[in-house]
């Protein structure tokens, strides 16, 4: 692990602050994602691209930066947006992952047709993955998608769909070859949310933003080029897409510009005239979350320093979703706990960016929650990183290789 | 019931609780009441929890008797008590004074009281409101008075009401009977505190209850996700937590009722601890029903917003730790929001 | 749960208090149990047994006090020993466990000839039930007893023998009918330590102490009439024993004394002159463990007062093992962080009642970690909440109803 | 090995660690040292922890030649460090001045030394020992010479020596070179805290490396005990507690070795969440070994004690995230212990 810049680093960090330094003022805040996008933050993301702080890695022939693959260029810039509390971009589901994993396994017409708008912004995605029966066992999707001429014509149920409501585009995991174990029988589509036969409905969850939906697909018609990779290779382009979403979700970013939230809140008199700052307990506490965040921060950067010598991180790379939504979820506790009594209120407004502090801390908290479950429980994790990372061995298996029945499961989430 | 959570009162559901007698728990049977203790309330308190029933309780039915029973004149008491047992008389809580400098505090001149309170526990439809002035005094004041004005807060329980309250001149009853005012209102705090502790539990235990009936329905990788021992140990874990809470509830609410030394303290562990606890247990139970847990279709974050309003309320585990140094005179007396103990009233 | 004391209770516990001020000065402060116990520790302990204060339910005829059976009693008694800080008795396993057993499952004759001397402390046992390969797994046992005419021929090993090295008597799990299933095949023995063909070999722990022993049986013979209830009912007398551990390893009164010597601890000021209580960290920490004492002490009379009304206590019963061992470990390291960097200290001396405070609390410690382990792990403990307690399914099992073969195992112990 | 645990030095295991340049680590090539930083220091330290191997090293071989370079003359530096770069010189560490009360500490006039100095680290074989003072300066002592006594203190690792020594006027030589020097006594604890940090990560991962052997080996009711789910997420929840600190460690060594400004907070920051988390994954992997974690058979618990002591040494988890309040102006200086601090030297 080099812990020192080069001199190449250095110039980009100098570049990075003298950008914000000239064009950090006008910066929009962006909004949490419950809204599209407007033009301030497509035109703000627009010149992040041109500079390559947004997509830098992308070729130039699909609209990025061309610069070549250095994972140090992305923490530096990353790390002055932070320090500046700029908004470095959307990290949306299409940048941070479809336009990757097109580039790296779609066809020359499936990176011409999306990457370029994707990375824009100004095409938005939204994931059909997980159903109602088919949650942490994300291999037994019972959507299905059946040959037809050229097209495919898929027919099921897609549930935690984020943004389901306003994206252009969907990714659909469906079962193509229902013959096949469970794992070999999924297909990997991506097509328009115009497409007909396609239903949205919204799915209300805890925090009373609408930030999932279920979307329904009844005959919905695909041309078979819209398929990336073959029949059967779903489950390889999901693992690839798998793989952005769970380093995403240990974000050192978010975890750094959230303690210095909380520092700030914590060093603040409240409205009763304490600052949680001299409770010695809650003190402790942020002391206790302070290093908790410096390490995984440290452990950030020595997983890009490995990825960049191209190292295989192993149980490393597998514990981040686990300890960062661990270590969120603790914050945003300890930061309700600051306010004291007032923690109790909560009156989100629909634009998030009108909420009150104590509203804000209460929301990322039940996010977080729902960031805990997201992606993979932490009971998911914790296989994955005792079988994966540490070896020990699978449980013994009761379940053949054909998809489980989920029946029941419907009718208890309907019910 | 959606629509009523954002209100935190309803007519027809207080009049079912009027008819189970839950109003009239805590009033002494001379006044028409069921004479029943602290520990009986807190029965019922986790009951209301278990349900997340939208309905005031610790502020009304808990706090207010006593309170009454022990600052209100012997007429006063005749007047008020009955009908606080039947229900029709609905009284806040502004204990506000208590954590505030005494310069801040409302106070009262002649009949006419003036301040700001705020955190007033069981606002939405009470009928009046009990405040405690900066002298340590008692108030009770018409909720719907001349000079009164109450602004609902918006607080992530959406089944229980606070709200802020201005008073100016408002014509208003002063209470005078007890011999240490400042006891008194610590120990109406510590009920309920108690009786928060108590709607808590309910909650956390009807999540775990949920979770458990979720692990043995639900498959996933071919096998019902109760037989993960992953799984079974979280919620062995909650369990675990939980349980002796009841217990430690139990306790205290007797400690309080006996007048024991040992109330107060009981009761700052008991609301310390259980925050703690629930918060714990609300965060397990709901992460084992996977995203389920996370939407409203389940409707299990009622429950999780529940134990989050009894952690914050009356006392965070924090600041009730404190208090708990404090009455064991392991650190000085707090520095500005507690006041003078004394014995308890 | 009645909270509040009769008048007979009420007139108990000011017996109890009448007795300890009369004699608790001559009670005698007793050593760890590494060492047997010696004439003054035996005279204190019959005088509690003459009182009822020890063995209050044994009847009359066996030695003891012949009281009616009524737990809150019990609680009461403890309640002011514990309070008064004096000694109340042997609480070995022989007292706790094998007296009870016998007089709920064993022959006359049994009764006759071992409860008098037991409950008196004069006739001390350990417990053969462990071995290399039967931990957790306590059923698999592999020792052996073949009947032989009127005797029965015990070979195999034992482990984790408490107190093998002075105890007079050793209760043994044995299979006896290898064709049947494994729990089916176990019977229970108890016998004379001087029997010929056992042999007994110190196993060292981390506390630097003898606590623990392995115990050999060649061919050792014992009289048919040793066995408690017949052949294959073992796994039904150890179970009557098991639910006696329990509740021992969660003894909420050991929590009670603990707690008051850490507060102790932390009021008095250190060589350094720091006092723990003033670090606020350190206070928190405290506070915490002092509540959660408090609920347990609370759910131990909740217990105690169902166990009085004959109703089942399921899961809260279960759950006393998991929580206490858990708040005694953190107790024991609240105390070592309290005493700074002096508490790294560990200078144990062969007669524990001579070692200084920080090497008690850093035995206590790694003593707590052995009992976190021994009478069933957590992991063992949760599985047992979980399914007993709470209802959810069993794992598939892999294993046949045969014992598991455990050859590897004891490759691994030995090498 | 055991018999060699009891004193934490052996002359021939020592022979062995000159040969591989242990204690040449971290002096300057010009002084016959290999001219390391901190941060392969930590490499060494971690691999030390992990043999758990009965050796000076923290105070010896990374606190004792950044003390000398940082406050001895250069006369004294040639003199010195030549021979501790070749293991022959062995000097312990005396800071406890930095913990006391000034009229407490050792004091010096002309050359003779006087005072009490407990928590000696690495005394077992040393030949010296610098010795903090009173006012801020520092002697060093000839370990065996006229007027003092080294008492041996029994501490919980039997690997690493602890003791106090009684010095009464004996003939010490000054160091007097340093700028700052109180500063240079808090930097020479931060190098020691960040080695004590690395011993401690490399036992605990010791003891999960034996914690997943056994896992994958151990048979109970039929089945490899690694495939439980229950022993699994322990162990996955270990390996995600322990990882990311030695990435800190890492940060924290070479912010060490850059001067940074952040060095000292990342020092508290390091010692205080490796001594929590090498003490839960102790426990952790300790009950994953079952009843064979207790025993001595396999020995998991001299890497159980090393851990305690790197924990408790030089600063508590406690006292150290004190200190790191302080460090960020969170609250005033410490009372008696913490001396001003300035800027690192």
């Amino acid at each position: 692990m080099d812990l020192s810049l080069s001199e190449k680093h250095q110039a980009l960090a100098d570049e990075v602050a003298q950008f914000l330094a000239r064009h950090g003022a006008r910066a929009p805040k962006p909004h949490a994602g419950h809204q599209p996008p407007d033009e301030r933050m497509l035109d703000w993301h627009a010149l992040l691209v041109e500079h390559g702080y947004s997509s830098r890695t992308v070729p130039r022939a699909y609209g990025g930066f061309g610069a070549a693959p250095d994972v140090l260029e992305g923490a530096i810039i990353a790390e002055g947006f932070a320090r500046a509390g700029v908004w470095q971009g959307f990290t949306n589901q299409g940048v941070r992952m479809v336009a990757p994993t097109l580039l790296e396994v779609g066809t020359e017409a499936q990176k011409r047709d999306y990457v370029r708008p994707t990375i824009l912004g100004r095409m938005l995605w939204c994931q059909g993955y997980s159903e109602p029966g088919a949650g942490s066992d994300l291999a037994s999707v019972q959507t299905r998608a059946v040959r037809d001429g050229d097209d495919y014509v898929i027919n099921g149920q897609k549930i935690w769909t984020s943004f389901a409501h306003y994206a252009h585009m969907i990714y659909v995991l469906c079962r193509t070859e229902p013959d096949r174990p469970k794992h070999a029988g999924l297909s990997y589509l991506v097509l328009s949310m115009k497409t007909p036969g396609i239903e949205v409905r919204p799915l209300p969850n805890m925090t009373g933003r609408r930030e999932f939906n279920e979307v329904f697909f009844t005959d919905v018609r695909v041309p078979a080029g819209q398929m990336v990779m073959g029949p059967g290779d779903g489950w390889k382009v999901a693992q690839v897409n798998l793989k952005h979403e769970r380093m995403k979700l240990g974000d050192p970013d978010k975890i750094v510009q959230r303690l210095h939230r909380l520092v700030t809140l914590m060093r603040t008199p409240q409205a009763d005239g304490r600052v949680a700052m001299q409770q010695p307990e809650l003190r402790a506490r942020l002391l206790q979350l302070q290093a908790e965040a410096a390490a995984l921060r440290a452990h950030h950067l020595r997983l890009l320093t490995e990825q960049a010598q191209d190292i295989d991180s192993g149980v490393k790379r597998l514990i981040v979703k686990l300890a960062g939504t661990g270590l969120l979820w603790r914050l945003s506790a300890l930061a309700i706990d600051a306010f004291g009594e007032p923690g109790l209120r909560y009156a989100p407004h629909v634009d998030a960016s009108d909420d009150d502090q104590v509203t804000v801390w209460n929301f990322d908290h039940m996010h977080d929650l729902g960031m805990l479950i997201g992606g993979g429980t932490s009971h998911i994790q914790k296989n994955i990183i005792a079988e994966r990372g540490l070896g020990l061995p699978p449980e013994p298996r009761a379940a053949s290789a054909l998809p489980a029945t989920t029946s029941g499961d419907h009718h208890r989430i309907r019910s | 019931m959606r629509a009523v959570a954002q209100r935190g009162f309803d007519m027809a559901l207080w009049r079912e609780l009027q008819a189970l007698g839950v109003p009239a728990l805590r009033v002494p049977e001379a006044h028409g009441g069921l004479g029943l203790g602290l520990l009986d309330a807190a029965v019922a308190a986790e009951a209301l929890g278990s349900g997340s029933v939208p309905a005031p309780f610790a502020g009304v039915a808990v706090m207010a008797p006593a309170w009454v029973k022990g600052a209100a004149s012997a007429t006063q008491q005749a007047e008020w008590l009955p009908r606080m047992a039947s229900g029709e008389m609905r009284v806040a809580i502004a204990l506000d004074a208590l954590e505030c400098a005494a310069a801040r505090a409302p106070s009262m001149s002649a009949h006419a009281l003036t301040g700001q309170v705020s955190g007033v526990l069981d606002a939405a439809g009470a009928t009046h409101c009990l405040v405690l002035l900066g002298d340590g005094r008692t108030a009770l004041v018409a909720a719907d008075g001349r000079g009164v004005s109450v602004q609902a807060q918006a607080n992530i329980d959406g089944t229980r009401s606070v709200a802020d309250i201005s008073i100016d001149a408002a014509p208003a009853v002063p209470l005078d009977t007890a011999a240490d005012p400042w006891a008194l209102a610590h120990r109406v705090r510590d009920a309920g505190r108690i009786a928060l502790a108590a709607d808590a539990i309910g909650a956390a235990q009807h999540m775990l209850d949920s979770a458990v009936a979720w692990a043995g329905e639900r498959v996933q990788f071919g096998r019902v996700i109760g037989s993960f021992q992953g799984l079974k140990h979280t919620l062995a874990e909650a369990v675990t937590l939980l349980e002796p809470c009841r217990a430690l509830l139990w306790q205290a609410a007797h400690a309080h009722d006996q007048n024991a030394d040992d109330a107060p303290l009981l009761a700052c562990h008991l609301k310390a601890h259980v925050g703690d606890v629930t918060r714990e247990v609300a965060r397990m139970t709901t992460e084992a029903h996977g995203g389920m847990g996370f939407t409203d279709l389940l409707g299990l974050h009622h429950w999780f917003k529940r134990c989050a309003f009894d952690r914050q309320f009356l006392g965070t585990p924090a600041q009730c730790r404190d208090e708990a140094a404090s009455l064991q005179g392991w650190i000085s007396p707090l520095p500005v929001a507690v006041r003078p103990t004394g014995a308890t009233a």
